[in-house]
């Protein structure tokens, strides 16, 4: 069987004394902070006020006095959430979008291409 | 009760193969009995074959041996050292890999269950799978360069008929074929490789192949076949096209299984470049100072590559809008931390003068030597290769569970599912931190180890590195966003959780990816360190058949 | 130079090969085209097997002798069973292919939005 | 696809079991000439493809079920992985081993090599070449029929 050793089993992933002398990693203390950080969190939680009036102007949502939409069509759909991302690096996403042309004769191009730049690095074309 | 056992632990190299494949014969035959009878037979398969697996590597790790299974007995060689026969050698890489395996088979095989059972066409499905599964492990285990490739054909040739098992649907024949043309001028390739490397040695056999090898031009064009062909095989930016056609176009249980596939070719680069061409690549005496320029080289090209994988991958990835297509070029992100761990490895091979001490006295002279951390950059890639097949795996069952419950794979047209798929939500979510290398999920185990390598040989590497994985959590914070926040949308209200076999699929994976995140050091220490010890130490492999 | 002759000829069926699949629209020529790649692979293992002045290697019925040597003819033949297999998927991809499409361009198929 | 002209049809009738015959006699010589259960198997398929072109797709698939094919298949495949695993299992051998070779309880089989016209020389090597041979066989003509089946013309349009 493979040994069982408690202390080797609670050691964890400690870079720091690996190879590299950066920094210090254990999963046990992180799982430790974040139960910590989530107590916190519903202790601040319970400082709020519960007593607000149903039906009136404070449970109504604020849309900088625009108003408000259905439900259903409030929801940002997948194609829109990194609009802003896709729209400033178009000019990398041209690029991209005619390397995927989807045609296999292109696909095997490829191939053969880093097969010869392969082949040029190892000296022997 | 022992000695069966010691029988069984000899025979399992080859049990582990022969198991799926009688399965996979027999599978018509069952089918014609009862259906539910079928699916409990190939499960049990699957689990026998597990079993064996477990076997196998408890003993490979826990006393470091090697296992040699020559088929029909005997010696693997004759008198003259000649090779002639067909065996099976087990190291801890092969071990370690057979395990991912066997845990991706037995889990895809429950997932189907469910997912499966209202198409027509079951038996083929299943006789399919276990000829996948069958032809997954011969890769693997096996330690003959004619068998890898025989193995390498019928692993593609069933998982393309699995991939174009939607026939119904034109762009999955599309995407089966493709993959049909790209595996097999990638095997063909291969199969060029094997004969150059045949036609100089007279062998077949990967030890003995490792063992006469001299690195002279014939073989330099063949490692150069063997390394593009299988990173075609394994989906490396530019050759990476296929990938999201065959994983998005396949049903999920298939593409678990997929994934397995594709790391298994990854393997087989693991394997050629460091076992076959070992005596090149992994030489540390003073006569290779000669190659270490080739070998830099090729490393620093593999580096690239791996780079523009990340990049391509995750950048592809937050532009697509149908769910396992971006699950598919995540993963394609993925296979590229994998392929930068072997690519520091190589690049970082230098000489220099060094003190050696002798009896009594320090001289300095040239020694050929890899850097530190290159070392550790094997083992964070090797380890990566369990977790991306773990939290990649997981995401596309994930994916298809909500496509069984909604029949609906656009991002678009989903949302507000968390309410009604609640397990299925934890399970995505658990997976989703995963595969970004969020601590303290397994992924970041692995990659936190590659980082720090990449960032020793080159630091925009590793920053690149990093960054990828930021915008791997971006990708899929999109789509937990708008596939289960949000309000519910009227078509999908009715939506119910899915049956339990794929919850108890899903469940298992969530799982194993949790206990190893929480104790990564058990698992490097018992598994992952044996393994990458085996596949660097060429001297031991050559051993197991040439004593 | 006549003894390279096979191992010319080698190179030029993988180099037809990989034209007919690179260049080629139609699907059926990408499928001959792999076909040729893999005949050229297999007169390459079948040219190494034969050694000058030899003869089949059959166990009975023939002079003592050189005989030329039989592992690469048993890896052609497997590699020839596994071409077929491949083959026949290919083709009957391709037939699936044609009746959702009715073209083998291989440059519009595929392309429908879900 | 029809049928084609009477000619054609009685040709077939009549070389189709010569084909048989040669096809097997490849089998059953596997190991001592050229040839195997492949070869045999693609040469016993020919001559049933043969019947296929001659008298059409739908009158074979009438004779002759896909569904049955493939059990055969299924037969040939578990005999070739059975007669691997009895290697294994009789006295302590090895997957794939010969076990019926240099043994006394089956003495007709422990031979090796003891003339050209006897087939029970090669322990179990003839056995495994019938089952690659019925595999090959039911395989080959199952993926033929199923193709002129599924793309057999229809009015003139491809169904």
């Amino acid at each position: 069987m493979i040994d069982f050793d408690f202390n080797t089993f609670i050691k964890t992933l400690e870079t720091g004394l690996r190879d590299f002398n950066s920094g210090l990693w254990n999963p046990l203390v992180w799982g430790i902070a974040i139960v910590i950080a989530f107590l916190i969190i519903y202790i601040i939680r319970g400082f709020g006020k519960t007593g607000h009036k149903e039906q009136t102007e404070q449970t109504k949502v604020f849309l900088s006095g625009n108003p408000e939409l259905e439900k259903e069509k409030m929801h940002v759909g997948g194609s829109n959430v990194y609009w802003g991302f896709l729209d400033s690096f178009k000019w990398l996403y041209k690029v991209l979008d005619k390397m995927h042309t989807g045609n296999v004769s292109d696909y095997i191009l490829w191939f053969v291409v880093i097969m010869g730049i392969l082949f040029i690095v190892m000296g022997v074309l | 009760m022992n000695e069966i056992l010691d029988g069984l632990l000899t025979h399992s190299p080859a049990l582990i193969v022969a198991i799926p494949l009688l399965g996979a014969f027999l599978t018509p035959l069952i089918s014609r009995v009862n259906d539910k009878l079928r699916n409990i037979f190939v499960i049990f398969i699957v689990a026998l074959t597990g079993f064996f697996v477990f076997l196998l590597a408890n003993d490979i790790f826990s006393n470091g041996s090697i296992h040699t299974y020559v088929f029909g007995g005997g010696s693997p060689l004759t008198d003259g050292g000649f090779a002639i026969r067909i065996l099976f050698e087990v190291d801890g890489m092969n071990a370690f890999m057979a395990i991912i395996a066997s845990i991706l088979a037995f889990v895809g095989v429950i997932y189907s269950w469910s997912f499966m059972k209202e198409h027509t066409g079951q038996d083929k499905y299943y006789t399919l799978i276990l000829l996948m599964i069958a032809g997954m492990f011969g890769m693997i285990l096996t330690g003959d360069m004619f068998n890898f490739f025989v193995f390498l054909e019928i692993t593609s040739i069933s998982s393309c008929a699995l991939i174009a098992f939607y026939t119904n649907k034109g762009k999955a024949v599309d995407a089966g074929f493709k993959y049909i043309v790209i595996s097999a001028i990638g095997a063909l390739f291969v199969l060029f490789a094997i004969g150059i490397l045949y036609s100089q040695y007279n062998a077949l056999n990967m030890a003995v192949l490792a063992n006469n090898i001299t690195y002279g031009f014939l073989d330099k064009i063949a490692l150069v076949l063997l390394i593009a062909g299988l990173a075609m095989k394994a989906g490396i930016v530019p050759m990476h096209m296929w990938l999201p056609d065959a994983y998005g176009r396949a049903p999920s249980s298939v593409t678990l299984i997929l994934v397995g596939a594709t790391q298994a070719s990854l393997y087989g680069i693991f394997r050629m470049v460091f076992s076959v061409y070992g005596k090149t690549i992994g030489n540390i005496n003073a006569s290779a100072v000669d190659t270490i320029m080739n070998v830099n080289s090729i490393g620093w090209i593999l580096i690239l590559l791996a780079v523009l994988t990340m990049l391509i991958g995750v950048l592809m990835a937050l532009k697509q809008y149908d769910l396992k297509r971006l699950i598919a070029f995540a993963a394609l992100a993925e296979i590229g931390y994998m392929l930068l761990g072997l690519g520091v490895r190589l690049a970082s091979k230098f000489s220099g003068e060094f003190e050696v001490t002798g009896a009594g006295s320090t001289t300095t002279m040239t020694q050929v030597q890899f850097q530190g951390f290159s070392s550790a950059a094997l083992t964070g890639s090797v380890f990566h290769i369990m977790n991306d097949a773990l939290d990649i795996g997981l995401l596309f069952l994930v994916a298809g569970a909500i496509y069984l419950a909604t029949k609906e794979t656009n991002l678009n047209k989903l949302g507000g599912l968390a309410r009604n798929m609640k397990y299925t939500t934890v399970f995505f979510l658990i997976g989703l931190l995963a595969v970004s290398g969020m601590p303290p999920m397994n992924g970041f185990a692995s990659k936190l180890i590659i980082y720090e390598s990449a960032y020793q040989i080159n630091p925009i590497v590793g920053i690149i590195a990093i960054v990828c994985s930021i915008l791997l959590l971006a990708v899929f914070v999109k789509v937990f966003h708008s596939v289960f926040l949000g309000p519910k949308i009227p078509r999908l209200k009715d939506v119910k959780e899915v049956p339990k076999s794929m919850l108890i699929a899903m469940g298992i994976i969530a799982l194993i990816i949790i206990l190893i995140g929480l104790f990564p050091n058990f698992v490097i220490e018992n598994i992952v360190q044996p393994a990458t010890d085996a596949i660097v130490n060429y001297s031991s492999y050559i051993g197991g058949v040439i004593p | 130079m006549i003894y390279n002759l096979p191992y010319i000829a080698v190179v030029a069926l993988i180099l037809i090969g990989l034209f007919a699949v690179i260049f080629k629209r139609n699907l059926i020529k990408i499928v001959i085209g792999i076909t040729l790649i893999e005949s050229g692979v297999n007169l390459f293992l079948i040219t190494l097997a034969y050694r000058q002045d030899s003869t089949a290697p059959i166990y009975h019925g023939t002079g003592s002798g050189l005989m030329s040597l039989p592992v690469p003819h048993a890896l052609t033949l497997t590699s020839i069973v596994i071409g077929v297999a491949v083959l026949a998927l290919m083709l009957s991809l391709v037939v699936y292919i044609y009746r959702h499409y009715g073209t083998l361009d291989a440059r519009k198929i595929g392309r429908e939005e879900e | 696809m029809m049928g084609m002209s009477r000619i054609v049809k009685t040709i077939t009738s009549i070389t189709f079991p010569l084909i048989m015959i040669y096809g097997l006699y490849i089998i059953a010589h596997g190991h001592l000439t050229p040839g195997g259960g492949f070869q045999g198997g693609a040469v016993v398929a020919s001559g049933c493809a043969m019947v296929l072109v001659a008298y059409g797709s739908v009158w074979t698939m009438g004779k002759i079920k896909e569904k049955n094919l493939s059990i055969l298949e299924s037969l040939g495949a578990i005999g070739f992985i059975g007669i691997a695993f009895f290697g294994l299992i009789f006295g302590l051998n090895y997957f794939f081993n010969n076990f019926l070779l240099n043994q006394s309880n089956l003495p007709i089989f422990n031979a090796i090599g003891v003339g050209l016209s006897n087939i029970n020389t090669a322990g179990v090597i003839p056995l495994m070449n019938f089952a690659v041979g019925l595999k090959v066989i039911a395989g080959l003509f199952a993926i033929v029929l199923v193709m002129a089946y599924g793309t057999r013309l229809k009015g003139g349009k491809a169904e």
